[in-house]
């Protein structure tokens, strides 16, 4: 077992609006191991973004506050630093890949700028030294003719290569860990197979360790070692990529498994899943999956499940695993 | 960006005729025209020298001929009360008008930018409603009544600050701030929401991923882009500088141009004022101009594209 | 011959690229160039590929929400440029609807559920008030949503409800086409089963044809019979579903399939090595010379980058390049991509 | 998705700003205070005298405000020392009524702005939703005219037509609206623009709609939101109008009390009579604060993207 990068223990992240507390993420735990590339899986508005932007605590102030839970990397726990000493984290020790790549990239600076500030910013290299980072930077990421690019402006680059510079951008300081939320969800299904490739082969290169953020089991399959399921906030299910295919155990899991239409076989039904996932302003008292689970018994309506351990390294929340 | 500039002169040049068609028409509109430009005491024959002065006996396009080709040597027809060509009577008020609006004009872009940028950074804090409830209140007082009342604290009673004439820098204290005080709301709210509309996007949020300090995302990556918003509205901003000279000139007696039109009303010396719009209308055509170009240089995705 | 509801022959639609204030043209965007294919009653037909392609372009032609560069499109057999306007409005516009990606923005967020069902009725037919409320009534039921929903609006519905009231916006006027412009892709996975299942039972229902546009391989194999797989503006390869998805022969359709197959690594047979296509995709502005796809094509030969293949037939495909030009056409066939056969996990 | 707050507000169906009972509270009485002022307005404006009814001696202004006394002349508001409560604001130098020139202020100010922003509005929301939604040449060259329409200060005009047909009531109305119609084009066209991109907009004509059914039906009702907010704020920057070019002469025409020209009465007497200046200036201050309050919180609760308003 590689040793530890992060450590996140029973994380509460809440969001405090008008209409009262939304609790994006209610108790969340898991681990990442040093070059592992761990996903976190789950649909829209199941908290695996507002976890992304926990561990980086980037919340929207003042309405997004983590208000429970230890982030720990590294052995030390990042809810006790400064914001200075935070800042000194991100870009440099953590840091993060958003979805979009039209409009990660600020349009009036060119693409050099960009990845130089972080790296004068962290490295405080002298000049000419810098332009050299920034170049190996680009190559890093498979950028051809980095020399001539950097001088480009965003806007006469594709989404596939303006993915990439926000890339030379993460990985220009060698940080200790990449979050990656949903970064070729934009991107066609060949670019995205360069990117995830590209992404491959650059762990084997630097050893980082990636929090994959996706929706997309196709993405989870091929990139990912470990996964955690989320649903409404909680993790239903951690364990190994082929575990979570193959043996699933949560009914969550094996329900999203089955939806998803094979491009290797013919099938005349999926199977889908009935009813709509719960408001996050009212969660039911019991197992966020109850309401709309095909094997629910009332333990499960009225008692959050506690999070067992199956498996080497396979846990899962719900009353049917003993 | 050669064809880009000299496409959009031609714009303005053709936006120029229209103006001038619609003053042309305008003078024409309420029937007899001299009866414009006659005083109460104007005798048979000055009627006479104003019905030559006009033209009015040649065709309507010859006299319009007559009328644009002399806008277009800078002479603006001859001032009835004054005796003296219109054009000269503008530009020797210009510069005391010029030196009122330019010192207003920064003073309130610099306050707007620091109270602007301020305010949309710390969001709902006590300095930002303050600054929201001065742009209110800044919008809803009239100008001229706000000046007046100055003149009372300041004059009247404090006898601080002289109210009327140029002169001494003293002078310059009540008008300047005065006309501030009517620019800086309206400037502050735009470059608060241009701020705010940028402050939401993601490469600000990859700003803050990468560690930059706070002041850095601000001044640095956000201030360039929300410079765009407010650039668009360079045009209200220099509409709103002569509304605000007109008033505060009169307040105060300044002796610009803004003074100038509102002597020329009562006086109904018309040429004057028909000079000075044509003035304004050329300066208006002239500022889109500029603007489009600045535009075209904060923003390089419209520079690559016009070319 | 299988009754044809709509042909597309040889479609062409190219965009002026303008430069300068004074809208020249410098050049053409040739987003469809020659896409021909047809739609049989009752059956669907999907046009795959990735951005660029010129998908959605072929689906703005048939709704004719632009006009063809060149090209016929035949209406049970009949030119539909040659229709005259009010037989657009009654025999061509009411039997072709479409339903749209984004649910949170194909429906006036002002209008409740009931009006916007039954507009398609209000501009097309003279039906009184409460025969057209009926049918709105039925139709809802008939996408499985309750009859009181008709005085809620938009934005108090979730992405998959409210695609069924697209789709039932869409039946409203017994359409024979209903054009599917990525259906389900801006929806959660379990939400998309349901949606896609609901189509599946409603074009067996009413022997509806669909034209589905889709970038998700998977999506398509579920949905289609047959399937044209699209490389910047042209048909590459063309055929019933099952064949193409079992024995791809383009090298594009390989690469496309081997990207979005859902495939764990240490499943990966030793047989077929993923295909990880290089370089980008060309601007349409100017595609490469010779067969488009030549310039990231691992199997590329020398013919590839000098002459534009033909659509050839071979079996029951039609496929868009040179190395089925000869008699190595049977070999070909045979060295297609064999997807690993295991199966799903068992229902517990 | 990648953008949390919308994701949230769409979960909660309510903004992400503060949920802060401190701003709460202020968000309703900037809404509160505000509507009470206008309608105490709107309530003065009709029955300052009841002349529309053919009773013009019946009125809720204690005086005629034209008629002139000069034994009253320069009476101070009734708390000063000379005051009396005959004349609770005072009289100025004709010796007339200043609560009552006030009270007939308001039906001047309201009547100028409703007239010229029904005006305005209707003209820029026409000529917004034609350019929006057509494009084209259309578009450019009407976003043109705009451009410098919105450049150029409506004061001059007012300047020039006082000249040309002598001020008056209706001289300003003309002044105001014709350029007021631009600030509302750019608005609408803009809105406009972003409404024809989005799918419903392509249904419409996919089943057939013709384009006006479209503008009118689907257009039109998604930019009620930002057009109201505009009318609101503009109630405001109407009435600053009006009062600058009564207050330079170049508006209504003394002696029917407006409050610019109000103002401009007591100028001249500001060391010895500053009431006369001071009150008509707090009621347009009061009014258009109103106005503008009221606006903001329209938009915020109704459409908070249109900040820069």
């Amino acid at each position: 077992m590689s040793d530890v990068i992060l450590q996140v223990e029973d994380l509460h992240t809440s969001f405090f609006t008008r209409a009262g507390e939304v609790k994006a993420v209610d108790g969340i735990s898991f681990y990442v191991n040093e070059g592992e590339t761990f996903g976190l899986v789950g649909e829209s508005a199941c908290g695996k973004t507002v976890t992304g932007l926990s561990i980086l605590r980037l919340l929207p102030e003042p309405a997004g506050r983590i208000v429970g839970g230890k982030i720990i990397l590294d052995g030390t726990n990042l809810m006790e630093l400064s914001k200075k000493e935070m800042r000194g984290i991100r870009g440099k020790k953590i840091s993060m890949i958003l979805q979009d790549p039209m409009t990660s990239l600020n349009p009036v600076y060119t693409v050099g700028d960009q990845i130089a500030e972080s790296v004068r910013l962290h490295q405080g290299l002298p000049d000419d030294m810098v332009e050299l980072e920034v170049i190996s930077a680009l190559r890093l990421l498979g950028i051809p003719a980095p020399e001539s690019r950097l001088h480009d402006y965003p806007f006469q680059m594709s989404g596939g290569m303006r993915q990439r510079v926000v890339g030379s951008i993460a990985m220009s300081c060698r940080p200790r860990l990449l979050i990656a939320d949903e970064p070729t969800t934009a991107l066609d299904a060949t670019i995205q197979a360069q990117y995830l490739a590209l992404f491959k082969d650059i762990q084997k290169q630097t050893d980082v360790a990636i929090i994959f953020i996706t929706h997309d089991f196709g993405v989870v399959a091929n990139i990912c070692q470990r996964v955690a399921v989320m649903y409404a906030g909680k993790i239903m299910e951690t364990a190994a990529t082929s575990t979570i295919f193959k043996a699933p155990k949560h009914p969550y899991t094996v329900a999203l498994i089955n939806s998803v239409p094979r491009l290797d076989q013919k099938d005349d039904r999926l199977y889908s899943i009935e009813g709509q996932p719960p408001s996050l302003l009212n969660l039911p008292p019991g197992c966020r999956f109850a309401p709309r689970c095909p094997d629910a018994q009332d333990i499960c309506h009225n008692q959050q499940p506690p999070e067992v351990e199956v498996g080497d390294g396979h846990t899962v929340s719900c009353w049917k695993v003993k | 960006m050669t064809r880009f500039i000299i496409m959009r002169l031609l714009q303005s040049f053709i936006a120029l005729i229209g103006i001038s068609i619609l003053v042309f028409v305008l003078v024409r509109a309420s029937g007899d025209p001299t009866m414009l430009f006659r005083t109460s005491m104007s005798t048979e024959e000055d009627i006479a020298r104003i019905r030559a002065n006009l033209g009015l006996d040649k065709s309507m396009q010859e006299q319009y001929w007559i009328f644009l080709s002399g806008m277009f040597q800078g002479d603006l027809g001859e001032s009835l009360t004054k005796d003296r060509p219109v054009t000269e009577m503008i530009l020797e008020r210009l510069p005391n008008s010029l030196k009122l609006a330019v010192s207003s004009f920064f003073i309130s872009m610099i306050l707007a930018f620091l109270l602007g940028v301020l305010g949309a950074t710390r969001r709902d804090t006590f300095l930002d409603n303050g600054v929201k409830f001065l742009a209110i209140l800044g919008q809803a007082l009239p100008g001229f009544w706000v000046a007046i009342m100055a003149i009372l604290v300041f004059s009247v009673y404090w006898q601080v600050l002289p109210p009327y004439g140029t002169g001494t820098p003293a002078h310059y204290v009540l008008p300047v701030v005065t006309m501030a005080f009517f620019l800086l709301p309206g400037m502050m709210r735009l470059i608060r929401s241009g701020m705010l509309d940028v402050l939401d996007s993601e490469y600000i949020k990859l700003a803050r991923i990468k560690g930059l300090p706070e002041r850095v995302v601000i001044w640095k990556h956000a201030l360039r882009n929300a410079l765009i918003a407010p650039l668009t509205a360079a045009g209200m901003i220099f509409a709103m500088l002569i509304t605000g000279a007109v008033i505060t000139e009169n307040v105060f007696g300044w002796p610009g141009v803004g003074r100038l039109s509102i002597e020329a009303l009562f006086s109904r010396d018309f040429p004057v004022i028909q000079g000075i719009t044509i003035m304004v209308a050329a300066a208006v055509l002239l500022i889109n101009l500029l603007v489009d170009i600045l535009y075209a240089y904060i923003d390089p995705r419209i520079r690559y594209q016009q070319m | 011959m299988a009754d044809i509801l709509l042909e597309g022959r040889d479609l062409k639609k190219y965009y002026p690229v303008t430069k300068g204030i004074l809208q020249r043209t410098v050049g053409w965007v040739r987003a469809v160039d020659g896409v021909s294919f047809t739609i049989e009653r009752g059956k669907t037909l999907s046009l795959v590929g990735e951005s660029g392609a010129g998908k959605t372009t072929v689906a703005k032609q048939i709704l004719l929400l632009e006009q063809l560069t060149s090209g016929t499109i035949l209406f049970e057999g009949k030119d539909v440029y040659k229709f005259t306007k009010s037989q657009l409005k009654t025999e061509y516009r009411p039997r072709v609807q479409s339903v749209q990606q984004n649910p949170w923005s194909s429906m006036n967020p002002r209008m409740r559920v009931r009006d916007i069902v039954a507009e398609p009725l209000v501009v097309n037919t003279k039906h009184s008030k409460e025969q057209i409320q009926s049918r709105v009534q039925e139709l809802l039921k008939q996408v499985g949503l309750a009859p009181n929903h008709t005085d809620y609006y938009p934005h108090e519905f979730s992405g998959g409800q409210r695609q069924r009231i697209a789709v039932a916006r869409a039946l409203a006027l017994n359409p024979s086409l209903v054009v599917l412009d990525e259906p389900v892709s801006a929806l959660d996975v379990s939400i998309r089963a349901q949606i896609m299942n609901l189509l599946k039972d409603l074009q067996e229902q009413y022997n509806l044809s669909y034209l589905v546009i889709a970038h998700n391989l998977a999506t398509v194999r579920f949905m289609s019979h047959s399937v044209a797989i699209m490389y910047l503006g042209q048909i590459v390869e063309y055929g019933e579903a099952e064949e193409v998805f079992s024995q791809p022969l383009h090298p594009y359709t390989r690469a496309l399939m081997s990207a979005s197959i859902l495939k764990l690594p240490e499943d990966e047979d030793q047989k077929i090595t993923p295909i990880i296509l290089s370089g980008e995709m060309p601007s349409p502005l100017n595609p490469p010379p010779g067969c488009r796809f030549h310039t990231r094509c691992a199997e590329a030969i020398d013919i590839c980058s000098k002459e534009e293949p033909e659509l050839r037939v071979i079996g029951k495909h039609q496929v868009r390049c040179h190395i089925y030009d000869d008699a190595s056409v049977q070999s070909a066939l045979s060295s297609g991509l064999h997807p690993g056969t295991e199966g799903r996990p068992q229902q517990p | 998705m990648q953008n949390i707050a919308p994701d949230i507000e769409a979960i909660t169906g309510t903004k992400v700003a503060t949920g802060i009972r401190r701003v709460r509270i202020i968000r309703q009485l900037t809404l509160i205070i505000p509507s009470i002022v206008l309608f105490l307005l709107v309530i003065t404006a009709i029955f300052a005298d009841l002349s529309w009814l053919g009773l013009p001696d019946v009125r809720l202004a204690p005086y005629d405000p034209v008629k002139t006394s000069m034994p009253e002349r320069f009476l101070p508001p009734f708390w000063a020392a000379e005051g009396s409560t005959a004349h609770l604001l005072g009289t100025d130098n004709l010796g007339r009524d200043i609560l009552s020139r006030v009270i007939f202020g308001a039906r001047v100010s309201l009547s100028v702005s409703l007239l010229v922003i029904l005006i305005t509005s209707s003209i820029g929301t026409v000529l917004g939703i034609i350019a929006g939604y057509l494009g084209g040449r259309t578009d450019n060259t009407l976003m043109r005219v705009t451009d410098i329409s919105l450049s150029f200060p409506a004061i001059l005009i007012a300047i020039l037509l006082a000249a040309s047909i002598g001020p008056g009531y209706w001289t300003v109305v003309l002044a105001l609206s014709i350029l007021g119609w631009a600030p509302y084009a750019r608005l609408i066209r803009g809105e406009a623009l972003k409404l024809r991109e989005e799918d419903f907009v392509a249904q419409a004509r996919i089943i057939g709609a013709s384009p006006i059914r479209t503008m009118v039906k689907h257009i039109f009702p998604n930019i009620i939101n930002p057009l109201i907010i505009m009318m609101t704020l503009s109630v405001g920057m109407v009435i600053l109008t009006e009062a600058a070019l009564s207050y330079l002469g170049a508006g209504i025409p003394p002696p029917n009390p407006s409050w610019g020209a109000m103002v401009n009465d007591g100028r001249n007497f500001i060391d010895t009579a500053w009431w006369i200046s001071l009150f008509p200036g707090v009621a347009i201050g009061l009014v258009v604060l109103s106005g503008n309050f009221l606006g903001d919180w329209l938009r915020d609760t109704m459409d908070p993207r249109l900040r820069q308003l």
